[in-house]
């Protein structure tokens, strides 16, 4: 079923993507960051606050 | 259904981060006293500004203390008035219309930016706190000239506001 | 000999130019820092060009056990 | 005639000639609106930059609504409907059930883009009163040429009738395999077809219902609140209609051309659910900064909007572990060392893998968009323009062009003119749109205004918190160049790939997921059940609004008239109408016939 580079067959019991996982952290810490950033930095410390 | 671990956990984290989002913007709306432009302004019979109280003349009027209101019409390709002058340390609340097509209103740099409907009155209140000036731009396409379309508003010292006078 | 193949040098050339280039946009914004522009892109041909060429010749990386490449069209 | 490759399996062509036609067709329709839409993208990327302005200020709207037409109606869903048609088919394993009904959709779709076009490009001919200068969006009481209008709602019909193409097929299928699970592909389009058509009530409403007699001069006033209500109930869910086959491609090919399976199967069929639940209740996101809506219908539409980032985070989750998968099996170890095991030489991989992490980025600048508050920090900024050209312009296009370099030589029995070529293309279209969107994200944040011909203003300059307008102008157009070069690349390799020689086997059979569709539960494929909620969910969401909308402006209009974006009066609108529709109904009927025959 799989391509002829195939160095071997995993199913999915013995497959643990924590390659995946690692980056799929990365990705939520960067999310996170930025967003603080955006809302409390870029946004609230703008001028004009819109009150009403 | 088979779904391992780590997507399990990932789907937790993925639902954390929603919830912080939400919350944040709650905390913004709540806390910090943000208001989104809203149905309050009302509505307008828009081929009929020239028979309105507020907008036949457009203008900024002295309704307290600290706080004015300004009544600006965009229209094809203007704002009105322009500029729109007022003292430092106040209070203003934008009521903006259109007698034309839909245009914006985005004090440029800052968080006073909403959309202008035919029709509808827009209604937004910021303050005002240093001398200074900003542009005014119309960042919703309403034609040919749409690039064209800028006003300005200057925040002047309280006591130079004075002497300069308005229209009272 | 430890190669990376050809279109792993421009794929990843592509790649490490655009983060490099946009770590100026997020100093400029996160951290105020007003990085020269001339500079900065100089700079960062230059990270990109310098680790494009120790890839090249073998200075830096390794080819996975198996061939990485092969035709799938 | 052909040369027998040793080990190759049969392609779509063999199996499916007639339907290949047809998908090839989309295809080639999809791909000159891309080369077209990306000449009007580049003048506007230099014009607004004031790098080069070849066209004076008040045509760059002509142009830039025919960027945005083509670009995100005509490019993207003719590329969908091709693709879908080669999912269903394939994934059914059996034919359409009428290729004289598939021609005439397609038919259909040609002739209101068309319409469309020819209504937008009269904006450069000052002798017609043909114009259509009213954007993507087209706002009223801005008003377009009744073609406009008309063009859209035969495109849109034409899509609909697809969408039955492909149930047709189900129905068909499910008659013959009444215990077997929709395959993931068909179950995919269908429920993408099943988000359209609940979408698609909103604009039918304000063109057919609204815009169109309107525009005819049938009555005079419109309630621009309500269209402009009426068409974001539509344009949010059109951007899931857009991403819907990039989704599909990365799900089901993406995992092969790695080496790999797909991680999980019922997670594929969740996500397409939950985009079918909940891609149109959120359209209000758009209106954030709108008179005449009660916050609350804001707040509404947010927790709705933050909730569908999670089928897209799921989809990051699974596709990436997939390509993970095939990594590991080609021998990739390590944390991230399994990264350098990819076939990076592929530009169909490398082109899915860099779209989608474009698409990461973009998710990003979807999240602020998404954030009510917030909007005001960036609302019809350029920002905005930056985001969705990762969304759309990045994750989606680039897909499709990915896609386009391992699907064609199937549909054609021809290998691609380059493999070298297509491979740098990917790469510059990803260098290009990195320079060019954060330019436009950064200039965003200084409020640099999107959908303007000239943003440098009399009274005031825009003031950056580093850099300079000037290099972040450099740094658009250098971008837009880069794009545009790519898009040359992309559209001149497919050309020239007809002139590769024939050959056969060259089929690529899909690999089966590892957690199939035997581990989903039944209730997944009760496409019933899920379109009962989600037009609940609809109905819930908008039955407030748009009722409080009209109750205070009226259906037509609390005294607005229209403002025609069209040098003459609309008085003598009907005959060229009816003229211009004539060669195009014979042209269509010349498609029908000959195809059919």
């Amino acid at each position: 079923m799989s391509g002829e580079n195939t160095v071997r067959e995993i199913g999915h019991d013995e497959f643990d993507p924590y390659g995946t996982l690692a980056l799929i952290l990365i990705y939520f810490a960067i999310l996170s960051v930025m967003w603080v950033f955006m809302y409390f930095v870029e946004f609230l410390g703008n001028d004009l606050t819109v009150l009403a | 259904m088979n779904i391992h671990n780590y997507e399990k956990l990932w789907l937790v984290l993925a639902m954390v981060m929603i919830i912080g989002f939400i919350s944040t913007v709650v905390y913004g709306a709540t806390a910090v006293g943000i208001e989104m432009v809203n149905d309050e302004g009302g509505t307008i019979d828009s081929t009929a500004l020239e028979e309105d109280d507020r907008f036949a003349e457009p203008r900024v009027e002295r309704v307290g203390d600290n706080e004015y209101e300004a009544y600006v019409v965009a229209r094809q390709f203007i704002f009105e008035p322009d500029p729109i002058e007022i003292p430092a340390n106040s209070t203003l609340t934008f009521y903006v219309t259109s007698p034309d097509v839909i245009h914006g209103f985005e004090v440029v740099g800052t968080n006073a930016n909403a959309m202008v409907i035919p029709g509808e009155v827009t209604e937004l209140t910021v303050e005002l706190n240093e001398p200074g000036e900003y542009g005014i731009l119309c960042n919703e396409y309403c034609g040919g000239g749409h690039h064209t379309m800028e006003g300005k508003l200057i925040v002047q010292p309280e006591d130079e506001f004075e002497q300069g006078g308005n229209d009272e | 000999m430890n190669r990376t193949s050809k279109a792993g040098i421009l794929v990843g050339s592509g790649m490490l130019f655009v983060i490099v280039w946009e770590i100026r946009s997020a100093l400029g914004l996160l951290v105020g820092i007003d990085t020269n522009p001339q500079l900065y892109m100089l700079l960062t041909l230059a990270i990109v060009g310098l680790t494009a060429f120790a890839l090249a010749i073998g200075l830096i990386g390794v080819t996975p056990e198996t061939p990485a490449d092969e035709d799938t069209s | 005639m052909s040369e027998q490759l040793e080990s190759g399996a049969p392609t779509f062509l063999d199996d499916y000639p007639k339907e290949a036609a047809v998908v090839k067709a989309a295809l080639w329709s999809s791909f000159i609106a891309l080369a077209l839409g990306a000449v009007f993208g580049v003048i506007q990327a230099l014009h607004r930059t004031n790098i080069l302005r070849l066209i004076d200020s008040t045509d760059y709207y002509t142009v830039l609504t025919a960027h945005g037409v083509l670009m995100v109606v005509s490019f993207t869903i003719f590329f969908l409907v091709g693709l879908f048609t080669w999912a269903t088919v394939r994934s059914f394993d059996r034919g359409v059930e009428s290729i004289r009904y598939t021609w005439t959709w397609y038919g259909l779709m040609v002739a209101g883009t068309l319409m469309a076009v020819v209504a937008i490009l009269g904006g450069f001919v000052p002798q017609t009163d043909i114009s259509a200068d009213v954007l993507f969006t087209f706002y009223a009481p801005m008003q377009a040429h009744p073609l406009f209008y008309g063009g859209l709602t035969i495109f849109v019909i034409g899509t609909w009738l697809a969408g039955a193409d492909w149930f047709w097929s189900w129905r068909a299928w499910k008659a013959e395999n009444p215990d077997e699970r929709i395959p993931l592909q068909a179950f995919m389009v269908l429920t993408t077809m099943l988000m359209w058509y609940i979408a698609t009530i909103g604009i039918a409403i304000a063109v057919v219902v609204f815009l169109l007699p309107w525009s005819l001069g049938i009555f005079d006033q419109i309630n621009p609140l309500l269209t402009r209500t009426l068409f974001w109930f539509w344009g949010h869910p059109v951007v899931y209609f857009w991403l819907m086959p990039a989704y599909l491609l990365w799900y089901t090919v993406l995992p092969t051309i790695s080496g790999g399976r797909l991680f999980s199967d019922p997670l594929a069929r969740g996500v397409f659910v939950l985009f079918l639940l909940l891609s149109t209740p959120v359209g209000i996101h758009h209106q954030y900064v709108d008179p005449g809506i009660a916050e609350g219908f804001k707040v509404i539409a947010m927790t709705n909007t933050m909730f569908l980032l999670l089928p897209s985070l799921l989809t990051a989750f699974t596709v990436v572990a997939s390509v993970e998968h095939g990594a590991r099996q080609r021998g990739g170890t390590g944390l991230f060392g399994w990264l350098r095991a990819l076939p990076w030489r592929d530009p169909a991989f490398t082109g899915m893998m860099l779209a989608g992490l474009m698409f990461a980025a973009g998710g990003f600048s979807g999240m602020i968009n998404a954030g009510m508050n917030i909007n005001y920090l960036i609302h019809n900024t350029i920002w905005v323009p930056g985001h969705f050209h990762l969304t759309v312009g990045t994750a989606v296009a680039l897909t499709f062009m990915a896609a386009t370099y391992w699907l064609w030589p199937q549909l054609t029995n021809r290998r691609l003119f380059s493999r070298p070529i297509a491979l740098a293309q990917v790469v510059i279209w990803f260098v290009g749109m990195g320079l060019m969107s954060n330019a436009m994200h950064v200039m965003g944040l200084f409020g640099v205004p999107r959908r303007t011909a000239e943003p440098q203003y009399e009274g005031f300059e825009f003031v950056t918190s580093f850099g300079s307008i000037t290099e972040l102008r450099l740094q658009l157009a250098i971008g837009g160049t880069l794009l545009f070069i790519s898009t040359v690349l992309f559209v001149s390799n497919i050309a020239l790939s007809a002139g590769a020689p024939k050959l056969s086997g060259l089929g690529k059979p899909l690999s089966e997921p590892l957690s199939g569709a035997h581990d989903s539960p039944e209730i997944l494929d009760n496409l019933k059940l899920w379109f009962g909620i989600a037009f609940v969910l609809v109905v819930l969401a908008y039955s407030l609004p748009l009722a409080s909308i009209i109750s205070r402006g009226g259906v037509l209009g609390p005294g607005v008239d229209p403002v025609p974006m069209i040098i003459e009066p609309l008085g003598a609108t009907l005959e060229p109408l009816v003229a211009s529709l004539q060669p195009l109904l014979g042209r269509l009927a010349a498609v029908v016939g000959g195809v059919g025959a």
